[in-house]
């Protein structure tokens, strides 16, 4: 393409631009004039879902964002809380679902690496990266693939830079063949008085371009994010970005190394759509204009053009806005780890973005109108209707008994471990790792304090898919518990919504529904959004993914020496399950491998419960009462006993259920707001009545039995290795052979 | 026959490990160098003795395996051992 | 009294950790060398941390053995200084000659972050003196090149010369293939140059220093390099 | 100048990388495929005119930093823009 050459805006190059012939009225109106070529790019990407969030925005806005705890609710490039003492967390978690559909390994690796841009551009030092990653069903052709190439694109990125990959989740659904989701989120550790933000207040600063220079490349990818997918896109292929691990290390240090300093006035990273909305963001932000000379520009490749470069979106670049005087300070940091660094322009007082190249303006646009006149759309929609609750009677129970069930669900795709992935990413360097992959939320120490950050992400898209708000709710919830259960404060949570076309009224409805859904446990948990990502569009040839809304959160361990997990330690201890048993069997993992059907209700959630479930607990485990604790979640309580023995390595004997409900719904029903605690045997009676007395219903369950078997009276018992061999070699033999 | 195959980046797509090489050549005191670019370098004893039959089952190998043929490109000799 | 200091290249990540690790298992405060410097202060050890130096680009610690830190490096270890490398830091002093030797990719072909079980099998040099022989340790290993590989006539000369320090073991010491994450030759983890002063290993000692961390199996190699200075000083 | 470089493994040096690949291509169907090994290809730009000159340049570069001599051997080839 060249900007020089006379050329006129044809409806096919608005249209390959992806906006719709309103949209394209609607800037000639904003102008007055017809774009240039560059221009036309600048206001494309702008206006692309993935920037603007035209469709999603108008809901967004209803989400709880605020707390006492809240330092930056959404809307910079991180979210913040307070840790105390002077210590904040900053998180977000990012998509990148069709790049690593289109290239798993640099996909996923150049995730990892944008959301780590976007956490330490605020000021925090990342500490912990976690990934949500779903994929086709196991024996899709595509699918061994796509997750090699994934979770090495992950592990090759993360592990270079040197930041731990302490948690995530894995799921396989035939929803995904053609769509798989790569969602990667940062946590990042900061002092509270220095953080950092991206307003380039203030005129005649120099802008400052550093990092790696620029390429072609993935040069419409933002535009790419939101579009759908046909069947041509195999071949299609856009220019791929590829990441380089070892600069964005470079490039951590360079940028604290400057922050410790008092250059910085505004900093950004350059993602999605590069220079123009870094330079369009900050500049609003700021209340300015920016004047660049493309000239000054790193250039990797020979002539680019003023569209390219305004476009292109290569990695580990930074733009930041110094304070005049300071630019042989930062210079000298930034040529020390042997970067990229030029001064590309400065902030004026004409509210404009003037942009020249070779002597040539070419784009002269207003800052407010660029980065405030996107469209906002109110999109038509229509709920979805859950289905009525089915009774656990309907569902017949396993065929070869209780612990033949659990072992088939242990060694199922849905809850098979995931140990494959995680080993083949560092999750320990940095030192601070205390709780690691496996557990229900990990836990990182604040480097050189007493004080632990714990991080989790989750969603069951089976749940969401029947009943979007309750399905959402649920999500939101099981972070929640997934923090709780490892002793930690739930402090706020960062939201990544994946969902297909959202021009489609009940896609849209999923996705309106998945938001009340977060608002009202958000709300009720006091447990705020403070970060996101939309993603939609995950669609090929009119089949969508099912809603994806996953949940990342984060939770404060105030003293690292009431840090639990889940192994079972104690000899001698007894299992107590806290929250009420309904034996609830609807959209449940046993469902899907028993019934081989999905349907009825999803188990329903009641926040109260929830509330009052996870105080116990976290008084428990403070009061140092308990040995072990562990969230029931997928499969079950007896699942969950069982990962409990497994992590530790200790038998236990399980008591008969003597209640009303059919025995295999109590032991693989799902029923939310439950926890099973390892407890010693003179505290169990004293626990028990402490829960009823909060009207939650408490049982004993099981007690450790010294021997290394799980035993289940008039059933009989499992070897703890017989479980640990069909639950550890699923994903391994899936993998071995390509 | 034995097939002997390049595998570069196609042009344009960053190349982080050639850009290090560059770089520390640099530091070891060699001037005068540019466009430093690392591929990979594959040798494969086939069983196929007919030249035409090779050249497709090598293209093939390329096409499915050896190569990531969204960044990269291949090219190979053949020759009989 | 221990004088350390630990090498900074660009894309090392655990300088940090064994800083930490050997400030807390010894009591000193510890050195930062950057690497584009040409002199190490006076030390009595010189730590190569893990890391992934110049990205891995090429082979892992090629490039970071010719930093201009390096020749002092090289130099000192040559006049006496002891040198630990750890993971990266190995596959450094394999590329500088100090180590006999190469780091090649895993078998597996996959990066493996995990515990595993190492048999002491050199407890005399300055970083295993506060082991036993044959006594079996529990450190995380993290890397996606550790397959240790030399000729047959350097392994033979290694083993003869007592100089392989560390091996991949069952928990209850024995050697075999199962044992073993990455394919190494003979199951080495960890060897030692002629005057046991050397070390390089795969495993991370500072990823075990304190129990909040799962253990204290690491702490022991922080802590023989200040027994064997204060035994160097009578 | 240009330099063409292919790093390859010594004889009797183990290559897991082209173990792995000839039983992936076992796998997807390729039949009667042996010995494969994977070295590197690099390629560099040399201010250098002088063929002989740029000949010791190359090698000199190949032995201190492109190649391991402990496992590695190199070959090149030169062309002149
Ligand atoms: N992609 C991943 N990366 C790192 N850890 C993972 C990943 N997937 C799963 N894990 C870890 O495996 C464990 C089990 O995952 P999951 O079944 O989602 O847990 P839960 O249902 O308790 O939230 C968790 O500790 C999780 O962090
Ligand atoms: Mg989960």
């Amino acid at each position: 393409m060249n900007d020089t050459a006379p050329f006129k805006i044809t409806d096919e190059l608005v249209a390959e631009h992806g906006l719709s012939g309103e949209e394209y009225k609607t800037l000639l109106e904003i102008l007055a004039r017809e774009p240039s070529l560059t221009e036309l790019g600048i206001f494309s990407v702008m206006w692309s879902e993935h920037c603007s969030y035209k469709s999603s925005r108008f809901w967004l806005k209803t989400l709880p964002t605020t707390g006492p705890q809240v330092i930056q609710g959404p809307g910079e490039n991180a979210g913040i809380v307070d840790l105390g003492d002077g210590y904040a967390c900053v998180f977000k978690m990012e998509s990148h679902n069709h790049p690593s559909y289109i290239e798993p390994y640099q996909g996923a690796a150049t995730g990892v690496g944008g959301i780590m841009r976007d956490v330490f551009t605020m000021g925090a030092r990342p500490v912990a990266n976690l990934n949500a990653l779903r994929f086709g069903a196991p024996d899709h052709p595509k699918t061994k693939h796509l997750v090699s190439g994934v979770v090495a694109g992950i592990g090759g990125y993360g592990n270079c830079v040197g930041v731990p990959t302490v948690g995530g989740e894995v799921n396989f659904d035939a929803g995904y063949n053609n769509n798989i989701l790569v969602n990667a989120m940062c946590v990042g550790l900061a002092r509270t008085d220095k953080i950092f933000y991206s307003a380039a207040k203030g005129v005649g600063h120099p802008v400052v371009y550093v990092g790696s220079k620029t390429g072609r490349d993935g040069i419409h990818g933002a535009t790419m994010a939101s579009a759908e997918f046909d069947d041509k896109s195999d071949e299609k292929r856009p220019t791929v970005q590829v990441g380089d691990p070892f600069t964005e290390k470079l490039l951590i240090e360079a940028c604290l190394e400057l922050m410790a300093s008092d250059a910085i006035i505004a900093i950004q990273d350059m993602g999605a759509a590069g220079l123009t909305s870094s330079t369009a963001e900050m500049a609003d932000k700021g209340g300015v204009g920016i004047a660049l000379d493309l000239d000054k520009v790193p250039q990797r490749e020979t002539n680019m053009t003023a569209y390219e470069m305004m476009l292109s979106e290569s990695q580990e670049r930074m733009l930041i806005v110094l304070k005049p005087g300071s630019e042989h300070e930062a210079e000298t940091i930034f040529r020390k780890w042997d970067l990229d660094f030029a001064v590309i322009g400065k902030t004026t007082d004409t509210g404009r973005m003037i942009v020249t190249h070779k002597g040539n303006v070419e784009a002269d646009l207003p800052v407010t109108v660029l980065a405030n006149s996107a469209p906002m759309y109110e999109r038509p929609w229509e709920a979805t209707v859950p289905p009525q609750p089915i009774l656990p009677e309907w569902v017949k129970a396993p065929d070869n008994g209780v612990l033949g069930g659990l072992k088939t669900l242990l060694a199922s795709h849905h809850l098979a471990s995931r140990r494959w992935v995680w080993e083949q990413y560092d999750h320990m360097v940095m030192g601070d790792t205390i709780v690691h992959p496996g557990a229900d939320a990990a836990v990182v120490r604040v480097h050189g304090t007493d004080k632990g950050i714990a991080a989790t992400c989750d969603v069951t898209p089976r749940y969401v898919t029947a009943d979007p708000t309750m399905g959402t709710k649920q999500a939101v919830v099981e972070t929640w518990r997934n923090l709780t259960a490892v002793g930690a404060d739930p402090l706020a949570i960062t939201d990544n919504m994946n969902f297909a076309n959202p021009e489609r009224p009940p896609i849209m409805g999923q996705f309106v529904g998945s938001c009340q859904g977060i608002a009202e446990a958000c709300h009720v948990l006091e447990f705020p959004v403070v970060s996101g990502n939309v993603s939609l569009y995950n669609e090929t040839n009119g089949i969508g993914i099912p809603p994806t809304p996953a949940i990342g959160a984060v939770g404060l361990i105030p003293d690292t020496k009431y840090v639990s997990d889940h192994a079972l330690k104690r000899d001698g201890d007894v299992l107590i399950v806290i929250g009420a048993e309904n034996g609830w069997l609807g959209q449940t993992v046993y469902q899907d491998i028993f019934a081989e059907k999905l349907e009825g209700a999803p188990p329903p959630v009641d926040l109260g419960d929830e509330l009052k479930a996870g105080r116990l607990v976290r008084s428990l485990i403070r009061e140092q009462v308990t040995s072990a604790v562990h969230d029931v979640s997928d499969g079950g309580l007896l699942v969950a006993i069982a990962e409990m023995a497994l992590a530790g390595d200790k038998g236990v004997e399980l008591f008969p259920y003597e209640g009303r409900q059919p025995t295999h719904a109590i032991w693989f029903g799902e029923d939310q707001g439950r926890y099973v605690i390892s407890v010693q045997a003179e505290d169990a009676e004293r626990i028990l009545e402490r829960s009823r007395l909060l009207d939650l219903p408490a049982r004993l369950v099981a007690r450790m039995s010294g021997d290394d078997a799980l035993t289940l009276t008039n059933e009989g018992s499992v070897p703890l290795t017989e479980l640990r061999q069909v639950h550890e070699s699923w994903l391994p033999e899936l993998m071995a052979n390509p | 026959m034995k097939a002997r195959i390049k595998i570069t980046l196609k042009a344009g797509v960053l190349d982080p490990q050639g850009k290090a090489i560059e770089h520390a050549l640099g530091a070891l005191g060699f001037s005068g160098i540019k466009d430093v670019r690392q591929g990979k370098y594959i040798e494969v004893t086939l069983a196929e003795t007919d030249e035409a039959k090779a050249q497709a089952q090598v293209e093939k190998m390329c096409e499915e395996l050896l190569a990531n043929m969204v960044i990269e490109n291949y090219s190979f000799t053949l020759e009989k051992d | 009294m221990l004088r350390a200091s630990v090498i900074v290249f660009p894309g090392s990540n655990c300088d940090r950790d064994v800083k930490v690790a050997l400030e807390k298992s010894t009591g000193f405060p510890v050195n930062m060398v950057w690497h584009g410097d040409t002199e190490v202060p006076a030390s009595d050890v010189i730590v190569l941390p893990g890391g992934f130096s110049y990205g891995d680009y090429l082979r892992c610690g090629a490039m970071a053995a010719h930093s201009p830190i390096m020749r002092d490096v090289v130099a000192k270890a040559k006049s006496g200084v002891a040198v630990l490398g750890i993971c990266n830091g190995f596959q450094v002093l394999c590329e500088t000659g100090l180590l006999p030797g190469v780091l090649m990719r895993n078998a597996s072909l996959k990066f493996m972050c995990r515990d595993v079980t190492l048999r002491v099998e050199n407890a005399d040099t300055t970083f295993t003196k506060c082991y036993r022989k044959d006594q079996v340790v529990r450190i995380p290993v993290a890397h996606g090149d550790g397959n240790y590989f030399a000729d047959s006539n350097t392994l033979d000369e290694l083993e003869g010369e007592d100089r392989v320090v560390f091996r991949y073991a069952h928990s209850d010491g024995t050697v075999d293939k199962a044992a073993n994450p990455n394919g190494s030759q003979r199951n080495i983890a960890g060897i030692t140059d002629a005057s046991n002063r050397i070390v390089g290993l795969m495993p991370h000692p500072e990823r075990l220093y304190e129990l909040p961390l799962g253990g204290t199996d690491g702490r022991r190699m922080f802590e023989s390099a200040l027994v064997s200075m204060a035994e160097a000083m009578g």
